[in-house]
């Protein structure tokens, strides 16, 4: 565990990547302590540029694009987070009782799989949020079913791999039930790999929301970065902050989290230690 | 018959339950939003009396029970007739194959440019381990993932269309000339540059870095060994062995993401008004144009059952140790 | 060095003038990373090599060994593995200080390297033919068909069947030994002064390494080669050698000719060595007549399937197991022997029914394990317990010993405690630290984590214990003392052992009767003995001939009786 | 001006595309924007709103009101080639608009039957007076059609309707869909020298900021009907190649409003009503959403309307400054106090999902509520699914919804407060479901009404009965915008802007 945290801790992008989540991350928990109004109140004149006033300056109604980044990043971190863990969930599941079980079962979960994975990515979120009406939950849905099929093909190898190995047959000579094995000797040998697979699994869940909020499909009650952005879009051209900061924000935190991802890639995956 | 050509044959027979399944879940999906074509037609219009929408509901064949109208759906499907679209008062086949042709102008290059390039940035990172070309691809490469598309897209434009006036701001062609031959043909490169631009940044970005991984876990193969053992240089390594091994998770990453990016990208074709299948697919399913959409899945989900198709001949030829089954 | 050694004339450093030498290593260290657990990989090595002799290279794992001799190519394994003393003179010329073009020049054209494992050590996507042209691609100006006809002429040189198709096939699609051959064909295309061979015969069978070493021994000869060959077999040491160097902890630490050191080793650490190798003459019998049949295997048969789909690909099918039959007596130790892919890990799987045979009866006390299911099949699993071949794969990293030991029991309802207690017991029973229970297995040796392995498996109290190979991934040494403890506990515990091995001295030491295996049928079987002594099968005849050895292993026991 | 130039190809970006060329079933915008380049009416209108001579060089109505008799131009071919005769009008009116056209079923309602007594007379028998009649004879609401080609086959799936055939300075030559429809001069339309442009191309663009790129690029020369953005429109104007205009919507006149439904709770309560239109800023929403194109409105009827009188601003005025106080004390007298946190009620309030404004709007109606103590939860559907909810399950509270009161408000208004016009599942009528004896009166009225003084009355009494009872909060007549470049002359030559047929339209070189 020391050496993981160690070799992770000497890659210099990864831990840049933690900072920078870490900032996102506090963000997220000081929001309402910097703003305890909501941030979609009206506070001053709109259209103001940044660094007067307000730092990231006002959009336009008046709203202070500061508090909306700071309040969208408890959005954004939360649908990355809460999607990702639903897709995990059902895809760690699904790959997981097809590798174990294997034939008919996997037969049956890969086509299922399979299924999903032949659906355009993008246009099947759509029609999710726009059938479900773009809610928080709606989109973490769309964002969750659209995601669990590549960590099901993932889970699935691992499982295959881990089931054919020889202390998995060790522990059926002793007699043990498919729950023991399944949960006790094969999950955390396969740990890493979905750990790895979900954190940029959050990444993605970010972009996909965000483009979501592009195309207007996303909560109207609650601030996120990607509907500072879909806001702010129609005025581009005269008020270009609306737009900038969410989307560097966006950036940044996808980028963190790849970093991230990268590091744990590197400590969690022995075989790349000498590289 | 030839081996291939069953394989084929197979792989086809193989694919029909997903597609139908496709078109059954979707199918589904859109009985559970509410409002139909009638409402939207006459919501378009303005105006329209009772009478009107009860018109419009039995000409669409809407007043039927929802299983009638999705057997009367597959029926046709079967004969490859993939219906009418009442919104755009013509035949879906047509609207499709009308606007699958600049999805693919758009796709194809973006997909060609991203592998390729992105196997070349990748490989060079690699072969350059923390040196400053590895340095630069990787973090530029984070930096092009990282970045929302349709905000890439948006200050493309305003740099080069409206600032610089290098390309045009959106389109596929520019229309007043209605260009014949080469003009036509060099007209479409160039307003493809900008889409294919931002399109390609994000796909390249990821080919890179998968590409980066593998040729570094290829490099420490034992067969490399034996290369460098025979006198070879590391150039020669790279090329001949190292390549073409690395390549395969990258076909196989490749032949993943070919479906997604054959059903088009709504957001660039939004931002660009590329007239390519993901916006009329946008546009179908605000219309609640029911076999528009369906139809735009059913050939999306034929696409990529074709794609993967090739990207397993292709990785059957670079990869010997798969017969295709 | 050996100070006797250096006396001796048999030196060559003090015999051959140094003109003759083609290769001579002085006082090469090479230096490991700084959290290794040594600080060199090499330490002070000296050596000579001269044109028409095999020099051997033994020691246990991990001595520098294939540090060593990659050196020789520039061939370090990574950038923190580096040297940083001695000199590597290849005909008077410093290696260590040539330019890589030098290197390269010389690489696969005059010095030529072949590796242990045949599959990962060829590119698996290009054709055989290619690979071995490239060498001269690189380093001559011959045109392609010249280059093509010098392929085939190679190809037919180390005797593979059908050279024409093996130059248009890719690794996959040839067998181990096949593939070993094209990588000495590879190696000997351009005929280099000095072939380094690491490990060459490892990966196979008896009969196939046989071959090779033949053929490594008649190419030697035939262009005088000076050969560098690389081991822990002392059974092809003593089939090939000229000369030995024993290494350990990298660094040298005994040097002569074959004999001199086979007959009379002088370090002790060498001594040990020999010691540990079984012999081929097998151990005094024991007698079981009248003890009951505890395990009893009729007419078993199984057949793999694959492939075969809904428009009918061609299915494919393995016949693993022929109606295979054999009882044990309790207490008694069976040996199943048989090249590999010959059915012996398929007929212990079906005996612990993690296989499901699809033919014939396993009966355990007279009942009949396939019929078998649920809760039942559970309970009479810990019954026979199997340890496995590999002692990393059959470990669970992430679970501490203690865990490992005691969790069969508790699975069968054996109380934590006693559970514990017992899992203590057995720790000491198979000679390890109490200690040991709190810790992962990968902070254990391999043949610690064997013992592991058996504590596992006797953990459960069981009657028969099924070994699949339980030594073939460990050094001599180590395996000796797993050896040892296997019987020791045999005894102890009047255990029935069905013991699957390839390594026929290993059968000798260990079994009581043995069954020899070849395409998924028993052809022969009786006591261990006599079966040795006296095989029928022409196949059991072969077999026992190929041991590599074989002659001085039955010369040293003739010395051992007198 | 100087004189007009011959040739040139306009390009027009229409958003968003149309769905249909079929302009005789569809009134979409963006269907008549195209389809009116093809197709013409019998009459035209002059910018006092008044009809000028169009395919019907002349027109009479009797005394009574009941008979309108045309006398068609000569010579008027259909780009086939045949003659536009009487039994072109006769189809057109009774087979087609009258039976498909959304708003025709009402308009002619009354025509009982065309007379044909030449091929260049047209009588329209009525059984009532239909004094709006003659304001919907455009090419945009009533196009005529040929006959020969539409009389042939369902006129609701016709194969013609998106290769449309007219009598219009234009022919249709092609439509490459999600890209452009293309328009090429008709040679031998009948007004002689017209048109000037050699061609007419349509744009479809999805994206905002793109359409007023290629705008400031001259990639495209006029965009309408508020294709640019408003904030865009903003900038654009300060450009010295393009112009911004806001006439040529004289017949739309569009308002905003806030629909309650005034059948549940809370909203069935007047006062309540009152106090959301007394909470919203107009001049804010106006300024900061829609960025100052159009004026605060003040009740049902647009102040377009002034020109023929039928507009008063004597009516209750909720724009005042103390307006949040205003509110608070309606909802106090209401009984609707305030909770321990605040709150009064809470709604959820729909917004119409036709573009971002409308969110921004509805962010701001929330803001501005939640000063009252209101709590509101934003509900933002797709079309189908918030017509559904609002015109058909009227499972609403409160909604923002728009409305082009069009060129009478017998067409364009009654169908909002009238309770006969209470039609679930027809899509923009009453969905507030306001029912008020004395306004049905009124406007049944005033729609037979022929006298113009009466009339006016009528409407006036209306107005301010509607405004005093709220059934809708009245926020905007908004201002739809053109963005042209100055070298495109002579487009906006009546009410309907781009709904015309730019036959006099030329481009400077
Ligand atoms: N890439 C490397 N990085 C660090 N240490 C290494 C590396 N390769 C080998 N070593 C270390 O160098 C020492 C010598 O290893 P070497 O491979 O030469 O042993 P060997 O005698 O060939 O063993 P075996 O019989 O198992 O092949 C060992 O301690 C090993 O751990
Ligand atoms: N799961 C399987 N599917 C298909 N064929 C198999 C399977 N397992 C084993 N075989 C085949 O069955 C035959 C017998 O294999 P088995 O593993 O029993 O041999 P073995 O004697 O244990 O060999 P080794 O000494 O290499 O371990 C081989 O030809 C092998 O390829
Ligand atoms: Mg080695
Ligand atoms: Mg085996
Ligand atoms: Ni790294």
């Amino acid at each position: 565990m020391n050496d993981m945290l160690r070799r992770f801790f000497r890659h210099r992008p990864a831990v840049v990547g933690l900072l920078l989540l870490m900032a996102v991350l506090g963000a997220a928990m000081f929001a309402p302590t910097l703003y305890p109004t909501n941030p979609f109140a009206l506070v001053g004149k709109p259209f103001q540029a940044p660094g007067g006033e307000y730092l990231f300056g006002t959009d336009m109604l008046g709203r202070d694009v500061l508090a909306g980044v700071l309040y969208g990043a408890r959005t954004t971190l939360l649908i990355g987070l809460v999607a990702t863990l639903i897709a995990t969930f059902v895809g760690v599941s699904v790959g997981g009782l097809a590798g174990y079980f294997g034939g008919n079962i996997d037969a049956v979960l890969m086509r299922l799989t399979e299924m999903f994975q032949t659906i355009p990515f993008f246009l099947f979120a759509i029609l999710l949020v726009a059938v479900l009406t773009p809610t928080i939950q709606s989109v973490v849905m769309a964002v969750a079913i659209v995601s669990w099929p590549p960590m099901a093909r993932l889970v699935r190898g691992e499982f295959i791999t881990m089931r054919n190995r020889e202390f998995t047959q060790a522990c059926v000579s002793m007699g043990m039930g498919h729950a023991r094995i399944i949960f006790v000797h094969i999950l955390p040998n396969t740990l890493s790999s979905i750990i790895v697979t979900g954190s940029l699994m959050v990444a993605t869940a970010i972009l996909t929301e965000s483009g979501l909020s592009f195309l207007g499909l996303s909560d109207a009650n609650t601030m996120s970065w990607g509907f500072i952005i879909g806001s702010g879009r129609s005025v581009l051209r005269t008020a270009w902050w609306v737009c900038a900061f969410p989307g560097i924000a966006i950036m940044l935190t996808v980028m963190a989290i790849n970093l991230v991802g990268d590091g744990l890639n590197d400590a969690l995956n022995p075989r790349l230690r000498t590289l | 018959m030839h081996p291939g050509v069953l394989y084929g044959l197979r792989r086809v027979a193989h694919a029909a339950p997903t597609i139908l399944f496709i078109v059954c879940l979707n199918f589904a999906l859109l009985q559970l939003a509410p409002g139909d074509a009638a409402d939207v037609l006459a919501g378009e219009a303005g105006s329209a009396t009772p009478e009107y929408m009860a018109q419009l509901r039995q000409n669409f064949g809407l007043d039927q029970p929802k299983y009638i109208q999705l057997l009367v759906y597959l029926k046709q499907m079967l004969s490859f007739d993939l219906g009418f679209s009442h919104r755009y008062g013509m035949p879906v086949t047509d609207l499709i194959m009308s606007r699958l042709w600049p999805t693919l102008i758009l796709m194809v290059p973006v997909f060609i440019i991203a592998v390729g390039a992105g196997a070349l940035a990748g490989s060079i990172a690699a072969r350059n381990l923390n040196s400053w070309k590895d340095n630069l691809i990787s973090t530029a490469s984070i930096l092009a993932y990282a970045t929302p598309v349709f905000w890439a897209g948006l200050m493309l434009i305003v740099l080069f269309s409206v600032k610089l006036g290098w390309f045009p701001v959106s389109g596929m062609e520019q229309v007043t000339a209605f260009h014949v031959g080469t003009a036509r043909i060099l007209d479409i490169a160039h307003h493809l540059i900008l889409p294919v631009l931002t399109l390609t940044m994000f796909y390249l970005a990821l080919y890179a870095r998968l590409m980066r991984a593998s040729v570094l876990e290829q490099s420490s193969m034992d067969y490399v060994v034996t290369a460098r053992a025979k006198g070879l240089t590391e150039r020669q390594i790279a090329r001949r062995h190292v390549m073409r091994n690395a390549l395969l998770p990258v076909v196989t990453m490749a032949g993943v993401q070919a479906g997604a990016v054959l059903g088009g990208s709504v957001v660039v074709e939004t931002v660009f008004a590329w007239p390519g299948l993901g916006l009329l697919a946008y546009e179908s399913l605000f219309a609640r144009d029911l076999n528009l959409l369906l139809g735009i899945f059913f050939v999306s989900a034929c696409l990529v059952v074709a794609v993967n198709l090739i990207v397993d001949l292709v990785y059957s030829m670079l990869d010997p140790r798969i017969e295709l089954r | 060095m050996n100070k006797a050694a250096r006396l001796s004339n048999l030196d060559p450093l003090a015999a051959s003038p140094p003109v003759e030498a083609l290769l001579r290593i002085d006082g090469l260290t090479v230096d490991l990373p700084a959290q290794a657990d040594r600080r060199h990989a090499v330490q002070g090595v000296d050596l000579t090599l001269s044109r028409d002799e095999i020099l051997c290279i033994v020691g246990e794992s991990g001595s520098g060994k294939s540090v060593m001799s990659r050196s020789v190519l520039g061939l370090f394994p990574s950038r923190h593995v580096q040297p940083s003393a001695g000199r590597i003179l290849f005909n008077g010329e410093d290696l260590l200080t040539a330019s890589p073009e030098r290197l390269r020049e010389l690489r696969g054209n005059r010095i030529a390297m072949i590796f242990q494992e045949p599959m990962t050590a060829l590119n698996p996507v290009i054709k055989i033919g290619q690979q071995i042209d490239e060498v001269m691609k690189v380093h001559t100006q011959e045109d392609r068909a010249v280059r093509r006809a010098r392929v085939l002429e190679m190809l037919t040189a180390v005797n593979l069947p059908d050279p024409a198709r093996v130059l248009d096939a890719y690794p996959h699609q040839l067998s181990g030994g096949q593939r070993q051959r094209a990588m000495i064909a590879m190696a000997l295309v351009l005929e280099p002064d000095i072939l380094i061979a690491d490990e060459p015969t490892t990966a196979l069978d008896v009969t196939t390494q046989a071959q090779i070493l033949a053929l490594i021994r008649e190419v030697q000869a035939k262009r005088r080669m000076g050969v560098m060959f690389i081991t822990h077999d002392f059974g092809v040491v003593a089939e090939i050698a000229d000369r030995i160097m024993v290494m350990r902890h990298g660094k040298v630490v005994e040097h002569g000719l074959a004999e001199a050191i086979l007959e009379s080793p002088k370090d002790p650490y060498t001594r040990a060595l020999l010691a540990a190798v079984p012999s081929i003459v097998p151990a005094a019998r024991r007698n079981f007549d009248g003890a009951p049949t505890v395990l009893r295997v009729n007419g078993v048969s199984k057949i793999f399937r694959s492939g075969g789909g809904l428009l009918g690909s061609k299915a494919r099918q393995v016949h693993a197991l022929k109606s295979v039959n054999f009882a044990i007596r309790r207490g008694e130790t069976l040996g199943i022997v048989g090249e590999s892919g010959s059915g012996k890990s398929t007929l212990a799987r079906c005996v612990i029914r993690l296989l499901q045979a699809d033919e014939g009866e396993i009966r355990v006390d007279e009942v009949d394990i396939a019929s078998l299911s649920g809760l039942k099949l559970r309970s009479m699993r810990r019954r026979i317990q199997m340890v496995f071949q590999d002692p990393y794969g059959s470990l669970n990293p992430r679970r501490t010993v203690g865990q490992l030991i005691a969790e069969g029991p508790m699975v069968h309802g054996v109380g934590r405690d006693v559970a514990w207690a017992r899992m203590v017991e057995l720790l000491e029973l198979v000679g390890l630290d109490k200690r040991a229970a709190e810790r992962f297995p990968h902070e254990f040796s391999g043949g610690q984590r064997q013992r592991v392995g058996l504590a596992r498996a006797l953990a459960l109290e069981p009657d028969i214990l099924v070994a699949d190979e339980p030594v073939s991934a460990l050094d001599v040494s180590v395996q000796d003392q797993v050896l040892r403890l296997l019987s020791d506990i045999r005894e102890r515990l009047g255990l029935t052992v069905l013991f699957i091995t390839h390594d026929l001295r290993v059968a000798s030491q260990v079994c009581d009767s043995v069954a020899v295996m070849r395409y998924g049928e028993i052809v022969e079987m009786g006591a261990v003995d006599q079966i040795y002594s006296d095989p029928q099968h022409a196949y059991t005849k072969e077999l026992l001939n190929a041991v590599p050895g074989r002659q001085w292993s039955l010369g040293r026991a003739a010395m051992a009786t007198e | 001006q100087g004189a007009a130039e011959k040739g040139g190809t306009l390009i027009m970006v229409v958003q968003p595309e149309p769905p249909t060329l079929a302009s005789y079933q569809s009134t979409a915008g963006p269907v008549g924007q195209v389809a009116s380049k093809i197709f013409e009416g019998l009459l035209e209108y002059d910018f006092n709103l008044k009809p000028i001579p169009g395919l019907a060089k002349s027109w009479a109505v009797s005394p009574d009101g009941k008979t309108v008799t045309f006398s068609l131009q000569e010579g008027v071919k259909f780009h086939d080639g045949k003659p536009f005769t009487s039994e072109d009008v006769k189809f057109s009116i009774l087979d087609v608009l009258k039976k498909v056209h959304p708003r025709g079923v009402n308009t002619f309602r009354a025509v009982t039957d065309v007379k044909t007594p030449d091929p260049l007379t047209a009588i329209f028998e009525l059984s009532e007076p239909a004094p709006y009649m003659l304001m919907a004879m455009s090419s945009y609401e009533s196009p005529m059609l040929p006959k020969h080609v539409y009389g042939n086959g369902n006129i609701t799936n016709h194969p013609r309707a998106n290769t449309p055939v007219g009598t219009g300075p234009f022919k249709f030559v092609e439509w490459q869909r999600g890209q452009v429809i293309r328009l090429d001069r008709n040679k031998d339309y009948h007004k002689a020298g017209l048109p000037h442009l050699d061609r007419i191309v349509a744009r479809f663009i999805a994206d905002g900021g793109t359409r007023a790129a290629t705008l400031e690029t001259g990639e495209a020369q006029i965009a309408g009907f508020s294709a640019v953005l408003p904030v865009d429109v903003k900038r654009l104007k300060t450009l010295p190649h393009l112009g911004v205009t806001s006439k040529g919507y004289e017949m739309q006149s569009p308002l905003i409003m806030l629909d309650f439904n005034t059948t549940k709770p809370p909203f069935d309560n007047v006062k309540v009503r009152q106090a959301v239109a007394y909470a919203i800023d107009r001049k804010f929403v106006l300024d900061n959403i829609w960025f100052g194109f159009g004026r605060p409105s003040t009740g049902p009827i647009s102040s377009n309307f002034k020109a023929n009188g039928l507009y008063t601003a004597d009516v209750m005025n909720y724009d005042v400054p103390n307006r949040i106080e205003i509110a608070n004390k309606l909802l106090d007298e209401a009984g609707k106090p305030r909770g321990a946190n605040g709150v009064r009620f809470e709604i959820v309030h729909d917004l119409t999902p036709y573009g971002d404004e409308w969110r921004r709007f509805g962010e701001y109606v929330q803001q501005q509520l939640g000063k009252l103590g209101i709590k509101v939860t934003l509900r933002y559907e797709d079309v189908p699914t918030w017509l559904r909810r609002i015109y058909t399950n009227y499972d609403f509270q409160l909604n923002s919804g728009w409305i082009q009161t069009l060129a009478d408000p017998a067409i364009g208004v009654h169908r909002l407060f009238h309770s006969n016009m209470i039609k679930p599942g027809t899509v923009f009528v009453n969905d507030s479901r306001w029912s008020s004896k004395e306004t049905d009166e009124l406007m049944t009225q005033a729609a037979v009404e022929v006298n113009p003084e009466k009339r006016a009355a009528l409407y006036h009494e209306f107005q301010k009965k509607v405004v005093e009872a709220s059934p809708v909060a009245f926020m905007l007549e908004l201002d739809f915008t053109t963005v042209y470049n100055k070298k495109l002359h002579n487009f906006l030559v009546s009410p309907l802007g781009l709904y015309s047929s730019f036959d006099q339209a030329w481009l400077a070189k």
